[in-house]
């Protein structure tokens, strides 16, 4: 039940993007299109996970005082291992996230802080509270993604929705990915008030 | 051999870095007392400043620092709250009666005639600094509710048939951001009693009796009536005008009854059994004061009964 | 070109009904009521009490203070009470009522008309006269005219000023008082400039007034210690720093008084009062008050009695109009209104001006459409637009650091807001704010 | 007494003017341009103008009336204006679906997100006609040919177009010169364009009435049009090959537009002369970059958006004079 | 020239903020005053070229002769992550006092995520040392126009009254959005 | 814009040589949820000494930090953009001298070490230069 | 404690350097495959591929890389050329243009690009309407048809509101052909192996 708790906080409650507005740039960054947003969110995921078990495991080894260096040491070995993965078998995904995949690290580091201090918790919380936390950030970043290419290209997920002539350009350029996350997180905090 | 390239480069980077990290966070110990974030996290997070610090963080910061939690108060989450944070941080909890706004004017349109009618900024400070109001009372509401705009809780409502400002008991928290907004000093935070009940005096006329009557109809008049009455010497009088020490008042009624001018307010109370040669007023055309009429389904009645 | 000073000003419809009124006395009301803070500074304190025979002219309240004023009875008869009652502030106010019986005039008093030209030119007799005789200014701030005439030490006049601009729309007491009482104007001037101990004094008057100007210029034709100058109409004019601007070019420094770049500047109906001081021995008592208005049947000019109930100048103009919305002491852009007519003159009412019921009404006020042009008129270079907005949202630091302090309350930015915002109704309440926060910083 | 006396803080008179009055000078001053591109466009720009006008004042009267919940003001006349203006902006051909995302687009996005009138920092009629010529590149750039021309196309060029495109292949100037169309079409507005914007006579007609009601004064549009003539007349002297000469610059495109109609929103520009000046600068000095050296072969609107974001900045530096103070 | 059209390109067209999508958090979460966000500004430019400079020194000295090109975000995030901090550990023991008042005027915030960005850009964008130099200083210029017009427009926001829903970051988002739309006339300029 | 920076303090320590006052976290991120998780933020403790005031204060007791813009800018100068003007010289310099870059670039780096070293001879004149006032909270 | 960090870097660098080395092939091979695959959705049926050779453009600049290819019996039945503009609206174009021995177009395909989403980016769909004779260019011969966009006096219509990016797409068409045409005798060359250009880019 607590992990239950523990698991679906990211979503909703504490979701990174919607509200504690954490690691705005691959947000805003690469969701030009909803399986880019997907892909890069579960790359993360990915990332935070391992980071979170591998350290809850050294925990004990691992002296306080160095947690946090090694825990930065970490995050960064995972991501190249994501981005060497993702480059031999998603080619395509890799090049059109760019950038952004060695700054997961940076987001990494930011969104699991809390894990690194907390050294309290035990493997399965930190993987559930990794895989939370990247979860809400995926399920973030496809839906920017989704509503980005919906009304920049009339299509989800790559399949037409309507002509490509109806679409608004604007929403995947740069301007758009600002407009939409701004009125995406206004109608998320409506909603959460209610 | 890349292997062994990537094993002696990263290794030497990685500890040189990491030392270096090492270091800082030695220096810099990010000093953040984690029961920082479980005191902030027992606090209801209105941040709104009632507590007198600039959020709930700063509050929760100087409750940690703090040798004893005396001087602390958080207002919204009120004692059930400052028990949590006396928890954490393993400290005695300083139990301070709750309050709620009362607003201390009873002269609705229907008591308080105009004189003139007022074309300003609609706010109660610009009326204050211009003149004494639209009435001839000049300690009365100015009803451009400021203290309705001041309050964070949607606690306090203009009832525009009265023209004067209601406080919803359940929502008040006693923030004071409302007593701090009245120009006119209206607005008291008095203790809570069980099931809201107050009495109070709702007037701060200090004109002398003749003066006061004809400006409001129900405003004090510094008779002493109701002094003389209080069996618990609850009652002051100074400057032509009654005043309740809420302290001292056992509820007990017997000023209501005397005031000539229905001065004196009873809230929440169960309906007065009607005395036999006491009919109640006509309908209470008077005060209105209730708490949360529409909302509440509190057990507590709203009744107001001004009984001769 | 005419001169005038440089930024900011509105031209309001002039609407001077009252211009070719001669200033008649009006008659003794049956009853006063002397507010004992008539002017800017400690209240008096009251020297009589119930039941006192006072005389036109005794001194029924003494200075409570440096920065006070005595207050002398405009009446005789008998003291009926001191208490509170509400004046034009709009607040009840001490003050003694006093039931007028005969006109019986203290006897140091001169009372005839006739011009006196000669006078004591030492300083401290000429202050110490007018320190007596209660004069404060007759500008509208009602400054006590003794403590102007005393230069902090280190700071020393070099000219005087005299206002006779009256830049207010419907206001016409400063004109006829000069074109009716010039030379002796003139003579309260050259005591004036005797006190300060300067040489060289100007009397501004804005270019609607062309008959007094060319009178004083006539009657100070063979004198250049004073000199007369046209201004050219343009409303505030009449704010001594922007006189002052308008008249010598200087500049009064941000939180400065005139006597920083050498100026003192008092009204025309101050330098009467201050010859009848001096000259006649006659406090001051009475005044020059126009009553005026769209409606008002007979707008006039009277020369009345401090202390008279305004509702008895209303009814020698002819009596209150039916359509009567708003009743304002003072003019239309810096004048108070009244909630009741029962309120006194005072030594700084200068008119009293009856607005009908269409234009007594406000318009309902929309967004700021940040047009500049409060910003535009504000003759002290602010930015009223912002100085409300923060006023509003009560951000004192900004407030202050955006000099709401300057502000000189002229109201040309609410007039000329074409969205109607209450421009100066906050920055009043601002200013109150941040010059309370002001004071507490300094103790 | 029986009828109460009105009491309220001085001053007690009021000037006539509001801003419904205001706005309103605005539209008027804008009819002879619109009746021109009536004459140019035929009906096309009658149902551009309308539908524009109709959807800001819907979309402003539905967003206040039901998502803020407050009383619509649709009757100020601002978003009118805007749908006017927003209309000017567009070619006359432009789809109908098109100008009514545009006009929610400047209403709900550049006007409403930030309460309605006055507090917009950006354009609204800028903020949708960019957004339109950003997503909807092809229908924002296919101007129709006036309804009096003797041809069989559809669409046709505007002369900063054909400037650009020859510059890009590298004609010089003088060639290009023949292909313009002469100073006398630019300034009464026979040519292709948006529909506001190529009468630059007529909007200069609106220019002198707004002038004599006080509307808006000189300051900025002579800012904004002396910038771009002193900063093209640089390039044009520095280099006569690549850079054609100013007057051409200021008369077409929607240069006439913006500095008169657009950059001058109250709203959205500085408040003091000194801010105004700095303001207008940047404007043409943008406007003259991307239009000698940008993708866009007109760039007045980007200008203007621009020099909106620099608008707080810039009143916050560049204060009135104070009476009395330092500087 | 060359370095003209770096840092036009980096400032205005392909603005770190605004269309890179570089250090979103800093932008969105600092500060309303003005003189900060110049401060930062400067503050962000020596981290800014310093990182560089060694990143640059260790692609091209240690990973490309080594051809371990793929350690580069490992060895990057290590290497900016202590020099940033080793920076104000160096200033807080060298002068106290200027440590202090830096506290003071400045929130110190380590953009790691636009640091990063930058080194990496700078070498995928194959730069020799100068111009490596030239575009961390022109991307730092480029965040800080960003930064300084939106601390302006951020004061705006801050004296009127922004519907409920969108009070706070949508409304930030919304204003960067714009100022994106309008700096994208900007392209095609280099 | 007002020439001064004021922030909250509460004051952690009093001795002969000054008052130590730890400010208040003001800036964005101290309302922030997320900042327990958040590297960026700017959640150091800062502390600042104050050596001339006036009146009496007590550990705990809240005051006001007040320094004038000026300073922020002078501290500005001397932290970032002295070393940062040093670099870029030293850059300049190398490369017009075709000197290579690994070189050059190592060279600049150098330039850091005297300089933090002038520096910090010059700790106590930067100690005047520095320097805080503080005024109780009302 | 200086220990541990090395441990775990130590640790780390390991890690990555098998898994370096197992993905290295992968990443070569999904490399190789793109660039086959762009070979073969261009050229006509082919057999094997030839030895690759890079050939400067006339004009000058850098090198274009050719991959012939051959049918069963060894016949040459196309030539793959890897070309560039540096044009494009965002900078760098890269293309795989296929030409049949006479020279006539039969396919391309677009590498690498940055050119703005919508509006450029159609260039790889545009240019091969089969639809559309006016802009398509599968099956014509430079040599026959003026490879500029109709605006500049070609014979091929731009996409519609991006004539900068149909402009450079041309020009590349143009450099791969004319750098073809005057290579093909110098077929025997000695074969490079190409090197990869780095990938990047970055969405925006
Ligand atoms: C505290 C104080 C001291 C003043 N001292 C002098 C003075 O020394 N000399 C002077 O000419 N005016 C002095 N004034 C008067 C002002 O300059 C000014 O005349 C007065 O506030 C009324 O101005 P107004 O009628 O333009 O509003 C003083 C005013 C105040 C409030
Ligand atoms: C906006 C404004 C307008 C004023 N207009 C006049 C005026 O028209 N005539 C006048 O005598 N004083 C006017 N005053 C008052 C003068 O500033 C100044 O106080 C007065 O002339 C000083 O003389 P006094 O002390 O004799 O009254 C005005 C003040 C303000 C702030
Ligand atoms: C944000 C933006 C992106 C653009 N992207 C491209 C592009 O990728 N390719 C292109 O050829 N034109 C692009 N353009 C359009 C050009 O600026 C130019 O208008 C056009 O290429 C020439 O116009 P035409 O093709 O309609 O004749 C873009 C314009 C903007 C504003
Ligand atoms: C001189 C003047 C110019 C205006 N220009 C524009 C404009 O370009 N675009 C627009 O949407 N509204 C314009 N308006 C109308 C109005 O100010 C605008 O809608 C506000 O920005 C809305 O808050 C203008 C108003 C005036 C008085
Ligand atoms: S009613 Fe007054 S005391 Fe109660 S919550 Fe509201 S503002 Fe605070
Ligand atoms: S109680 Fe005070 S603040 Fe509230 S409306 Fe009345 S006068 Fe105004
Ligand atoms: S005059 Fe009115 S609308 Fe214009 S800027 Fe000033 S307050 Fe705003
Ligand atoms: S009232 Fe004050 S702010 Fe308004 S115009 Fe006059 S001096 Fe300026
Ligand atoms: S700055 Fe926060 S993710 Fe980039």
């Amino acid at each position: 039940m607590n992990q239950m708790n523990n698991f679906t906080k990211g979503f909703f409650k504490e979701n990174p993007i919607f509200v504690l507005l954490l690691g705005m740039c691959p947000t805003l960054g690469v969701t030009s299109s909803a399986i880019n947003g997907l892909g890069m969110g579960l790359a993360t995921t990915f990332v935070l996970v391992m980071a979170n078990i591998v350290v809850s495991m050294v925990k004990n080894i691992i002296p306080e005082k160095v947690r946090i260096p090694s825990f930065i040491v970490i995050i960064a070995a995972f991501v190249t291992v994501v981005e060497l993965l993702m480059q031999a078998y998603l080619p395509a995904l890799f090049k059109s996230l760019g950038l952004f995949i060695p700054l997961i690290v940076v987001n990494c580091i930011v969104l699991g802080r809390a894990e690194a201090f907390a050294s309290k918790n035990d493997v399965l919380s930190s993987a559930v509270d990794g895989a939370s936390m990247g979860l809400g950030f995926s399920l973030a970043l496809t839906m920017l993604g989704t509503i980005r290419e919906f009304l920049g290209s009339g299509m989800m997920f790559g399949i037409k929705i309507f002509p490509e002539d109806y679409g608004m350009l604007l929403f995947v350029l740069a301007p758009g990915a600002f407009i939409a996350l701004g009125y995406l997180i206004a109608l998320i905090n409506r909603i959460r008030k209610v | 051999m890349t292997i062994v390239y990537t094993i002696v480069s990263l290794s030497a980077i990685g500890t040189l870095a990491a030392v270096i990290l090492y270091f800082v966070a030695q220096k810099f110990k990010v000093y953040e007392d984690p029961r920082i974030d479980d005191v902030e996290k027992a606090l209801p997070g209105a941040n709104c400043g009632g507590c007198g610090f600039a959020g709930c963080r700063a509050f929760a910061e100087s409750c940690v620092k703090a040798s004893d939690l005396s001087d602390l108060f958080c207002p919204v989450g009120g004692n059930d709250c400052m028990t949590g944070v006396a928890d954490i941080l393993g400290m005695e909890a300083v139990v301070q009666t709750p309050k709620v706004a009362v607003v201390r004017c009873n002269g609705g349109c229907d008591q308080r005639p105009k004189t003139n009618q007022f074309d300003g900024a609609s706010s109660c400070a610009v009326a204050a600094s211009l003149y004494s109001g639209e009435t001839g009372c000049q300690y009365g509401c100015l009803s451009h509710g400021d203290c309705v705009t001041a309050c964070d809780f949607d606690a306090i409502h203009m009832n525009p048939e009265t023209g004067l400002p209601e406080v919803i008991d359940d929502k008040c928290v006693a923030c004071g951001a409302c007593v701090d907004a009245c120009p006119k000093n209206l607005i008291e935070l008095r203790k809570k009693a069980p099931k809201d009940r107050k009495i109070y005096v709702s007037c701060r006329n200090e004109d002398k009796g003749g003066v006061a009557k004809k400006s409001c109809s129900v405003a004090c008049i510094g008779c002493s009536k109701c002094f003389k009455v209080c069996p618990f010497d609850a009652i002051t009088m100074a400057n032509n005008l009654a005043y309740i020490d809420a302290d001292k008042c056992k509820l007990c009624r017997k000023c209501v009854v005397e005031c000539p001018t229905n001065a004196i307010v009873e809230l929440n109370f169960p309906p007065r059994k009607p005395k036999t040669d006491l009919p109640p007023k006509p309908a209470a055309k008077t005060v209105e004061k209730a708490a949360a009429p529409k909302e509440s389904a509190t057990d507590s009645q709203t009744e107001n009964n001004e009984t001769k | 070109m005419l001169k005038t000073f440089k930024i900011g000003g509105v031209h309001p419809a002039e609407n001077k009904f009252s211009a070719d009124k001669a200033i008649e006395k009006l008659a003794l009301p049956k009853s006063v009521f002397i507010p004992v803070a008539q002017h800017i500074g400690a209240p008096a304190q009251a020297l009589v009490k119930k039941g006192d025979q006072v005389k036109v002219g005794q001194i029924i309240a003494q200075a409570g203070g440096f920065v006070s004023a005595n207050i002398h009875s405009s009446v005789s008869g008998t003291v009926k009470k001191v208490d509170l009652a509400t004046d034009a502030s709009g607040y009840p106010k001490q003050g003694i009522f006093i039931d007028v019986e005969g006109d019986e005039w203290e006897d140091t008093i001169i009372t005839d008309d006739k011009l006196i030209e000669k006078f004591d030119t030492d300083s401290k007799t000429i202050i110490d006269k007018i320190n007596a005789a209660g004069i404060v200014g007759l500008g509208g701030a009602t400054f006590p005219t003794h403590v102007k005439l005393m230069p902090p030490p280190g700071s020393k006049a070099e000219m005087l000023i005299i206002n006779g601009v009256e830049c207010e729309p419907y206001l016409t007491a400063d004109h006829r008082l000069m074109l009716e009482k010039g030379q002796e104007i003139l003579v309260g001037t050259r005591i004036l400039m005797a006190a300060l101990g300067v040489n060289k004094a100007y009397i501004g008057i804005e270019n609607n007034k062309k008959d007094a100007i060319g009178r004083l210029k006539e009657l100070t034709a063979s004198e250049s210690s004073i000199e007369i100058v046209p201004l050219k109409v343009k409303y505030p004019q009449g704010g001594e720093k922007q006189l002052i601007k308008a008249v010598t070019g200087r500049e009064v420094p941000s939180g400065a008084l005139p006597i920083a770049v050498g100026a003192v500047v008092s009204n025309v109906g101050t330098a009467f009062a201050v010859y009848e001081a001096v000259q006649k021995n006659k406090p001051l008592i009475e005044r020059v008050v126009t009553v005026t208005g769209k409606s008002v049947s007979k707008p006039s000019n009277f020369m009345v009695r401090v202390g008279t109930p305004v509702n008895e100048l209303i009814d020698a103009a002819g009596g209150l109009p039916e359509d009567t919305g708003k009743v304002i002491s003072g003019g239309p852009m810096m004048g108070k209104a009244i909630a009741s007519l029962d309120v006194p003159v005072t030594k700084g009412t200068s008119g009293i001006l009856i607005m009908p019921d269409q234009d007594a009404k406000r318009k309902t006020s929309q967004n700021c459409i940040r047009c500049g042009r409060c910003v535009t008129v504000c003759p002290m270079g602010l930015e009223p637009f912002l100085l409300m907005t923060v006023s509003e949202r009560q951000i004192w630091d900004r407030a202050e650091s955006d000099c709401i302090m300057d502000c000189i309350e002229c109201g040309s930015c609410s007039f000329t807001c074409p969205a109607d915002r209450p421009l100066l109704d906050y920055i009043r309440l601002g200013k109150g704010k941040v010059g309370q926060i002001i004071r507490s910083r300094k103790k | 007494m029986s009828k109460l006396l009105t009491i309220s803080p001085s001053p007690h008179v009021h000037t006539s003017e509001s801003v419904n009055k205001i706005m309103y000078r605005v539209i008027l001053a804008l009819v002879p341009a619109l009746v021109w591109s009536v004459f140019m466009f035929g009906l096309d720009a009658v149902r551009v103008t309308l539908l524009a006008v109709v959807a800001c004042m819907g979309f402003e009267y539905l967003i206040q009336r039901f998502m803020m919940k407050e009383e619509p003001k649709i009757t100020d006349g601002s978003a009118a204006l805007t749908g006017i203006l927003l209309a000017f902006n567009v070619p006359a051909s432009i789809p109908s679906w098109i100008i009514i995302i545009g006009a929610l687009v400047a209403v709900g996005v550049g006007k409403l997100s930030f309460g309605g009138l006055g507090n917009n920092p950006f354009n609204p009629a800028l903020v949708g006609r960019v957004f339109l010529l950003i997503s909807f590149p092809v229908q924002m750039t296919s101007w129709p040919v006036g309804i009096h021309a003797q041809t069989d196309a559809v669409t046709t060029a505007t002369p900063l177009a054909i400037l650009k495109e020859g510059v890009k292949a590298g004609q010089p100037i003088a060639d290009l010169m023949h292909k313009l169309p002469s100073s006398i079409d630019l300034l009464y507005g026979n040519i292709a364009g948006s529909m506001g914007e190529i009468s630059a006579a007529l909007l200069i007609l609106g220019f002198a009435y707004m002038l004599w009601k006080q509307v808006i004064t000189w300051h900025i549009p002579v800012f904004v049009l002396g910038t771009i003539f002193m900063f093209q007349g640089g390039l044009f002297l520095l280099n006569p090959y690549k850079f054609i000469e100013p007057v051409f610059h200021l008369l077409t495109g929607g240069a006439m537009l913006g500095a008169i109609y657009m950059a001058t929103d109250m709203v959205t520009s500085p408040m003091t002369h000194k801010g105004q000046f700095v303001y207008a600068l940047g404007i043409g000095v943008i406007t003259v970059l991307i239009r000698n050296f940008g993708a866009y072969p007109e760039g007045i609107s980007f200008a203007i958006l621009i020099m909106n974001g620099f608008t707080p900045l810039i009143n916050v530096y560049l204060k009135p004079k104070r009476f009395g103070g330092k500087n | 020239m060359e370095y003209i059209l770096i840092i036009i390109s980096a400032v205005f067209v392909h603005n770190i903020v605004l269309s890179q999508f570089l250090g979103i958090c800093p932008f969105l979460g600092v500060s309303k005053r003005i003189s900060t966000a110049v401060g930062m500004t400067g503050a962000v430019t020596f981290v800014l070229v310093l990182a560089t400079i060694v990143t640059y020194l260790i692609q091209k000295n240690i990973l490309d002769p080594f051809n371990i090109g793929y350690l580069q975000t490992i060895s990057f995030i290590l290497v900016i992550a202590s020099l940033v901090q080793l920076v104000e550990i160096i200033l807080k023991k060298v002068s106290p006092s200027l440590y202090q008042a830096l506290g003071v005027f400045l929130p110190l915030i380590t953009t790691n995520c636009a640091i990063l960005g930058v080194a990496i850009l700078t070498i995928q964008k194959d730069f020799n040392l100068m111009e490596s130099v030239v575009f961390a200083i022109a991307n730092a210029l480029g965040f800080g126009l960003a930064l300084v017009l939106f601390a302006g427009l951020r004061e705006h926001l801050e004296l009127i009254e922004i519907p409920k829903g969108l009070k706070g970051t949508p409304i930030a988002l919304i204003v960067a959005g714009i100022l994106a739309m309008a700096f994208m006339g900007f392209s095609g300029l280099v | 814009m007002s020439g001064e920076i004021t922030h909250t303090g509460i004051i952690k320590k009093l001795s002969e040589k000054g008052i130590i006052v730890g400010i208040i976290n003001e800036s964005a991120c101290a309302s922030c949820h997320a900042q327990g998780s958040c590297t960026a933020a700017d959640m150091k403790d800062k502390e600042v000494e104050i050596h001339h005031f006036e009146g009496n204060y007590s550990v705990g007791q809240q005051v006001t930090v007040i320094g004038k813009t000026s300073q922020g800018f002078k501290a500005l100068l001397w932290g970032y953009l002295m070393p940062f003007i040093l670099l870029l010289t030293v850059l300049i310099i190398t490369t017009s001298l075709n000197i290579s870059e690994g070189i050059g670039g190592l060279l600049a780096l150098a330039i850091l070490v005297p300089y933090y070293f002038i520096l910090f001879l010059f700790r106590n004149r930067m100690k005047k230069t520095f320097e805080f006032e503080i005024k109780p909270l009302q | 404690m200086v220990l541990t960090l090395f441990a775990v870097t130590l640790i780390s660098a390991t890690v990555l350097g098998f898994v370096h080395s197992l993905t290295k092939d992968a990443i070569e091979a999904s490399k190789l495959k793109a660039q086959n695959e762009a070979i073969k959705s261009i050229l006509p049926e082919f057999d094997s591929l030839g030895e690759s050779w890079k050939a400067a453009p006339t004009e000058g600049g850098d090198s274009l890389t050719f991959f012939p290819a051959y049918d069963a019996s060894k016949n040459l039945v196309g030539v793959a050329v890897k070309t560039y503009s540096k044009n494009g609206f965002s900078g760098l174009i890269e293309l795989m243009v296929g030409f049949k021995p006479d020279g006539e177009i039969s396919g391309y395909q677009v590498l690498e690009h940055k050119e703005t989403p919508g509006l450029g980016s159609k260039a790889q769909a545009w240019f091969s309407n089969e639809t559309k004779p006016k802009q398509n260019i599968i099956g014509k011969n430079p040599e026959t048809t003026d490879m500029h966009v109709s605006k500049d006096g070609g014979q091929v219509d731009a996409i519609t509101a991006s004539t900068i990016t149909s402009r450079a797409f041309l020009e590349a068409v143009r450099r791969a052909y004319d750098t073809y045409k005057n290579n093909l005798p110098a077929a025997e060359e000695e074969p490079a192996v190409s090197s990869e250009p780095e990938s990047e880019g970055g969405e925006s």
